[in-house]
């Protein structure tokens, strides 16, 4: 596992005196980091000093106002990046009217699928064997985060772009995240979480960037 | 930016430079505009003889058409300001394109509300249905739409892009205002002035006319300054020259 | 007297042109005023912002909901 | 990472469809609205007009396109806003999928669900209005023409205030210009063919423009979804 | 526990009315809305009609009245929709305040930010569509009476619909039967006004029936948001 | 502070057998407890064990399938609780076009206002002095929440219904969550709390009923 995280000589992800804006003042001051694939960088800071906001950037959804980003050596471009990332935001994302079964194969008729867990099997993992065709609405907090939680596995991504992926999760669901998130990392994925909460990541210490609003 | 936009305009497209010169420029367009007015309006209220047909009614014509005129104008300002911002994300002119919409659509309602309350004794009616009244109606619609579709968005820049990409679309509307006299035979006359040629109306009544018309290009300058300087203030809010401004004026 | 009392009844159709003419001034007006007061109202809230996020640095300073230091 | 079902357009194209034809028939009580909300400003007519049977007629044809148009874009509003508000839409961005084509398949569903119940339903009205029935091939024609027309343009100012929170009303607002054209043809068709005139004509024009803007809107609609998201 | 400021009933409405006007004040753009989509409306029946002047002036008053009305239901809609996605309606129950009160003063609230300008502009989309002068102010006394007696049972039917996500277009199915016999009292006062009759009589019948919905109603708001929302 | 709890004969809230049905079947198992004031109830479970519709119930916005609950020793009624009681669900119920400011002032109109913290304290107590005037709109996820968390210190409430109220808040923000509880509960009110993380209470052990799904 170690192993792999030395082996990739460009970084998926590389960035440089990287700001946001919003009217005139920058979010959060320039940041400095590289992201190999196999490893995983953990964005910490208070309440409000834009964790949401940086990751959303990273996504694609907000416009970097200055600095550079890099994705696999070239510089960050929609196509190239679009199906090789996933992003996790306070949102979900889930439609309510649908059960969680029909929001993932959504999800994977717009991103593909991977080989290896079915869809039954991605919500059986995270918890949710007996509730695959309630509607998501019925859910309690919790099992709505973690209906979204199962497009992790199943979808084909390199980079995940978790935000507070632990709130509204009991233990089990906790340690559910970080299981999910070491077994991406060994398969060669990378991530990026943000969370106010400490992640138990057995396969080494993650990189840390802290933000100050 | 491309290399081949001259150096001065690059200066003038820096939002200081710009809220300088453009403050240098409106007392004196607004005082032409008022100098020009006057003139105009003196010439059309009290000089020019009445129509042997219309009698004193037709002096409406002379903030009826001048403002008409400027309504189409200023939309294809709008218009082209609208198109650079969106090629070249240029903020001066997403400024200017926004700030032209009001006072576009402040000529357009004054079409609308003198071109009523002459058609009162001219045809009889408040309103028909007819093309060039319809078609300035849409106009003004398309001005509202745009203000409003620029005000729905948090992020100005972003809210101004959107807007401007109506604004393009809205164009075509533009020629359809202006020939709709052509094309569909209706209540409203047609051609009667024609800059370039020999026009149908008598000297003593066009000239203030074009003297109005003159003004309220004019006024448009500046008004157009008025705004674009305040909405660079806000803008640029977290920009030191702003701050400089926003203090000196704390202290009176 | 009677010269501008003929000159405001417009010939039978004072009561369209002046109406006309005072909507003409009154929109002007207004859209030549607007710029002012909206002008005002931006520096104020300037201030306002700048007041408030001076008052944030000194909070990020020395946050008082934490007794224990960061 | 080998993908078991890789990410084509085809499957993405089909997978849009499929998500939002099964969320309209979740709540197909909301299918069936726009047709009521149709049936019942019909019937309110004659109530606020009197039960004069020629007046009824001469109206008729009007007050049907009206109609549709305005249950259309009682709609439309709501195209976009729940994928706006859940997060759906950011989703549907990060897609490895041009824009353009799956917002394509939205509208498609969405006149699906909508405009073709309408489409059935118009003659029913414009019978209880006392159309005659020599103009009711004109009316449905036009209308076949009429609301996908309305349904594209209306998806690109859909896409301009995908940013925003109050897309409602501006949007009727904005689309407006856009229709007038639309009922003046469609409203000429069905008049014509009322008075026993050739009605094919305006129906030919609708046609011709129908066919431009299915080529166009969905590229503007990216293109408008583009400006309207990135800040 | 010294309460500084004590919840009275009247601290409790001014505070509500202050909110929801304030609310509205923020979002003032969708303020001019309803307005604009009763313009728009108004406007597009001339195009799908035809400019016949005596056609149009035979039609205004009705084609203003249903306009308004719709314009008015759209707005409605959104009354409850928000408070309810946010949990603010949640937090009104559970205040010490008798619910119905507190519902009477968003009705309020909504009534003078959408129905008002709606009256104000309702003569001139009048005298668009050629409505004589002298039926100006019959359409406008019947509005007065009209809108507030919609907004009331608007807020009834809202609130019925509270707990389903599909509040909209059922509410304007709900509600139309409702408005069927304030349309024909409304309609027949303008009506009355058009042909120089006298025009009192119906409108002293929407008062009647406005007087009674403004007691009634709130209590039944407030008995329906119990129900729906209690799950 | 412990004589305090001690002193108070009849309970504030007493539930017995107390269960919720959705459908036919029970949400959690009949529960058994006795709050009196001064005292705090934490409610644990695992996600979707019925934490949040039991908070619900007793706040009178679902109602009691069987079971009886009495609150101040009468049965459990609107008018009696409606000014004593404040919720906190995971729906803040702000008006995310007001203020922080603004929307404290509507809950204060409604509910009325302690004497003590002025709406500006509290707002300077949860950590958000500077953001008293942005639309709530403008605020993190954590900034929402502790503009939420400001209504506690304000109302003259006894009993506080907190449904996680940690979800979302960094160190700071927990730390201040134990804080206004401890205040609360030496004041002589009484809370309700669910959650996942651990409680730091300095006021003695807090009962505990676990919910299971
Ligand atoms: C609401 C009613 C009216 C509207 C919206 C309206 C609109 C317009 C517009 C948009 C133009 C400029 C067209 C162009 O130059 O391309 C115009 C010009 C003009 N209008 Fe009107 N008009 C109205 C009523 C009237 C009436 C009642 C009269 C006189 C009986 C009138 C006489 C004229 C004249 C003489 C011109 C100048 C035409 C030219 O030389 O090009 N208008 N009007
Ligand atoms: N839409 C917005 N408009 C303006 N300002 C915003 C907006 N969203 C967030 N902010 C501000 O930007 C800063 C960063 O916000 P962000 O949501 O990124 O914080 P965060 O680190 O995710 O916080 P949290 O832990 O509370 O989720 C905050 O001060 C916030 O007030
Ligand atoms: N509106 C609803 N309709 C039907 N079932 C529901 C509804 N809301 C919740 N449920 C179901 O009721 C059970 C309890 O839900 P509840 O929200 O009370 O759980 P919770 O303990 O708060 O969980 P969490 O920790 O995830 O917030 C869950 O199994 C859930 O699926
Ligand atoms: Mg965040
Ligand atoms: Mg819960």
């Amino acid at each position: 596992m170690e192993a792999m995280t030395a082996v990739c000589a460009t970084p998926l992800l590389q960035a440089r005196q990287l700001t946001f804006h919003r009217g005139d003042e920058p979010v959060f001051a320039p940041l400095d980091f590289v992201l190999h694939t196999g490893e995983l960088l953990l964005i910490e800071g208070d309440n409000g000093s834009g964790k949401t906001t940086l990751l959303r950037v990273l996504a694609g959804l907000l416009h970097v106002s200055a600095g550079t980003l890099h994705w696999r050596g070239a510089p960050w471009q929609r196509d190239a990046v679009a199906g090789d990332l996933v992003f996790l935001g306070h949102q979900l994302g889930q439609k309510l009217d649908l059960s969680p079964r029909e929001n993932l194969a959504f999800a994977t008729g717009l991103h593909g699928q991977r080989a290896e867990p079915s869809i039954t099997d991605a919500l059986m993992r995270v918890g949710l064997s007996g509730y695959e065709d309630e509607p998501v609405r019925r859910l309690s907090a919790g099992q709505k985060k973690r209906a979204a939680l199962a497009r992790l596995p199943l979808l084909p991504a390199t980079l995940w772009l978790l935000d507070e992926p632990y709130a509204n999760l009991d233990r089990h669901g906790i340690a559910l995240v970080d299981r999910l998130l070491e077994s991406h990392l060994t398969g060669g994925g990378a991530a990026l979480v943000s969370s106010h909460s400490t992640v138990n990541f057995h396969g080494g210490e993650p990189q840390r960037i802290r933000l100050h609003g | 930016m491309s290399t081949w936009i001259p150096l001065w305009m690059h200066k003038l497209a820096s939002p200081p430079t710009f809220y300088r010169v453009a403050g240098a420029i409106r007392p004196w367009a607004l005082a032409l505009a008022l100098l020009l007015g006057a003139i105009g309006l003196y010439g059309g209220l009290v000089l020019a003889p009445p129509d042997y047909q219309q009698g004193d009614a037709y002096r409406i014509i002379f903030i009826h058409v001048p403002s008409a005129w400027m309504s189409m104008f200023i939309y294809a300002v709008m218009g082209v300001a609208g198109f650079v911002a969106l090629i070249w994300r240029l903020k001066l002119a997403e400024v200017v394109a926004m700030q032209s919409a009001p006072i576009g659509a402040a000529f357009t309602a004054i079409t609308l509300a003198s071109g009523s309350l002459w058609g009162k004794p001219m045809w009889g009616t408040w309103w028909t249905w007819d093309a060039r009244l319809t078609s300035e109606l849409v106009l003004l619609f398309l001005y509202l739409g745009v203000i409003g579709l620029y005000h729905a968005f948090e992020d100005r820049r972003q809210g101004a892009r959107a807007a401007s990409f109506l604004a393009i679309i809205g164009v075509i509307n533009v020629p359809i205002v202006h020939f709709s006299v052509v094309w569909w035979n209706t209540l409203h006359q047609g051609s009667t002035v024609n800059v370039f040629g020999h026009s149908k109306m008598a000297w003593d009544m066009l000239w203030p006319l074009l003297v109005v018309t003159l003004a309220t290009k004019f006024y448009y300058a500046a008004s157009l300054c008025a705004r674009a300087r305040t909405d660079l203030l806000d803008l640029e809010g977290g920009k030191d020259w702003v701050r400089k401004i926003a203090d000196a004026e704390a202290r009176p | 007297m009677s010269s501008l009392h003929e000159f405001l009844s417009m010939g039978g159709y004072g009561a369209y042109v002046w109406p006309a003419y005072a909507l003409f001034f009154a929109i002007l007006i207004a859209d030549s005023l607007a710029p002012g007061l909206r002008r005002r109202r931006i520096l104020r809230e300037l201030r306002a912002r700048l007041a408030r996020h001076a008052a944030r640095t000194v909070r990020a300073a020395e946050p008082p909901s934490s007794p224990s230091s960061p | 990472m080998a993908e078991r079902v890789p990410a084509t357009v085809t499957t993405a194209c089909a997978a849009m469809l499929r998500r939002d034809l099964l969320l309209a028939w979740r709540q197909r009580g909301d299918l069936a609205m726009p047709v009521l909300y149709a049936v019942i400003v019909t019937v309110l007519f004659p109530f606020a007009l009197g039960p004069d049977l020629a007046l009824l007629q001469r109206i008729a044809g009007g007050v049907v396109l009206v109609t549709v148009l305005l249950a259309m874009l009682l709609a439309l509003d709501a195209m976009f806003a729940s994928d706006i508000e859940d997060g759906s839409l950011e989703q549907l961005l990060l897609a490895p999928q041009p824009p353009a084509l799956l917002l394509g398949m939205k509208i498609l569903a969405h006149w699906l669900t909508t405009a073709l119940p309408l489409i059935v339903i118009a003659p029913v009205l414009a019978g209880m209005l006392h159309l005659p029935t020599a103009a009711m091939p004109a009316l449905v024609l036009a209308l076949l023409f009429a609301t996908p027309l309305l349904s594209l343009l209306g998806a690109v100012l859909v896409a301009l205030t995908a940013g925003t929170r109050r897309s409602g009303m501006l949007l009727a607002l904005m689309l407006l210009p856009l229709c007038v054209p639309v009922v003046i043809f469609a409203a000429g068709a069905v008049a014509a063919a009322q008075q026993g005139l050739p009605w094919l004509a305006p129906i030919a024009w609708l046609a011709a423009a129908f066919i431009l803007t299915v080529v166009l809107a969905p590229l503007a609609c990216a293109a408008a979804l583009r400006i309207a998201l990135d800040s």
